[in-house]
């Protein structure tokens, strides 16, 4: 095991944030044993990231989740919009 | 029950077919379109984007739960993605049980969960050509959403 | 609006056009239908039966009152008399408002004032071959009326 | 004008109260000024009317009525029983 090493995450964005981020999908790498909040922290280092909310919705691997839920090499974490179906 | 995410147009007959069986006295359907205004401003056409197995599975987990919540409710529900015209069904719902109040109960059940976690979101278009994602969240200026 | 007394089969689709506009978002239908079970007893058909010139009065009265009670809807509701057969449409009931709530609650609103006032009778025919008019303010034996 | 004289009303009846009187239209003479109960209580002279509950429903003119209300001459009166539509 590489402790210490880079864990790929693909990261998804929709609609209003897809927009801001002027891409929907993005891939960064994260230290093992991180959260949401450390993928979320690298994503506002992105351009126009300033216009995310200071608490989005997040999913991992199409399942809604918390802020602090471990992420895992080669989970999919989406930050989700306000929804707006029906 | 079914809950689907579909890109074509959405069928009620269909739906209502589904649902149909002797025992069921009482059938609930409900059509959501695409109006042709919202918050004051003038609306062309709409566009339906959806975090799709996301989607499918928070749809068909909210079609489960109206089920155990008002049992002996048959249910059918699609909800439509991409490009819609107005007046078009961006989403069907239909209940059908012995009586009506369990089958009204549940439809409404279903649209109200439906807003609240399915990720799908929306994207109007206006005269102007200008297009802007809908937030259900943010203070509408002239009329509340729909 | 529209109030009608029929006697043919209750076309969904021609009513849900009917009340179709590009300011409306939502749509509630309600559609009843005949079940082949009633307190208990296997139901094989249904007579429906109208005092039509007061059925029509009070139809019509429900539904407008129906619109002015939920600002904005248009509503449209047909009720069959006659001969019915399992799984029929007795009744339809179609509701369209820019927004849902007060599509459900008008939809809501007609059924139920329809039920209370206006003037129409059922007949249920059963497997042994008798036949009864059907009192709601009856105790039914084993469960509560559609 | 001749006063005390009969004035002909047309009852009709439906569903259960049709059934318990063998007929779904019945014509009968009451005074004038009579009311409602006057003409229930002429129709409960008649056999079959035990069936009928002690205040149904009734209608004037096809417009729902109390038993108070007067009758007037040619008038169709309905004897209304509970509902069951829909």
């Amino acid at each position: 095991m590489r402790y210490r090493s880079a864990m790929p995450v693909r990261v998804l964005l929709f609609a209003s944030y897809a927009e801001a981020l002027g891409q929907d999908e993005v891939a960064i790498d994260t230290p093992v044993h991180a959260t949401v909040a450390d993928v979320l922290a690298h994503l506002r280092t992105m351009p126009g990231a300033d216009r995310l909310p200071p608490q989005p919705l997040v999913a991992i691997n199409a399942r809604y989740a918390r802020i602090g839920d471990a992420v895992h090499a080669g989970d999919e974490v989406a930050v989700i919009p306000p929804v707006a179906g029906g | 029950m079914r809950a689907a995410i579909v890109t074509q147009p959405i069928d009620v007959a269909t739906l209502l077919a589904e649902v149909a069986a002797l025992g069921h006295g009482a059938t609930s359907l409900f059509v959501g379109t695409v109006r042709d205004t919202h918050a004051g401003r003038h609306v062309t056409g709409m566009e339906y984007k959806a975090y799709e197995a996301m989607a499918l599975h928070e749809l068909t987990a909210v079609v489960a739960e109206a089920e155990a919540t008002f049992p002996g409710t048959q249910i059918v529900c699609e909800h439509r993605v991409g490009e819609l015209t107005l007046g078009e069904a961006s989403v069907v719902i239909a209940v059908a049980h012995a009586h009506r109040a369990s089958a009204f109960d549940a439809c409404r059940f279903v649209i109200e969960e439906l807003k609240r976690r399915v990720p799908i979101w929306k994207r109007e278009h206006y005269v102007d050509g200008t297009r802007a994602w809908i937030d259900p969240t943010a203070p509408a200026p002239r009329e509340a959403h729909a």
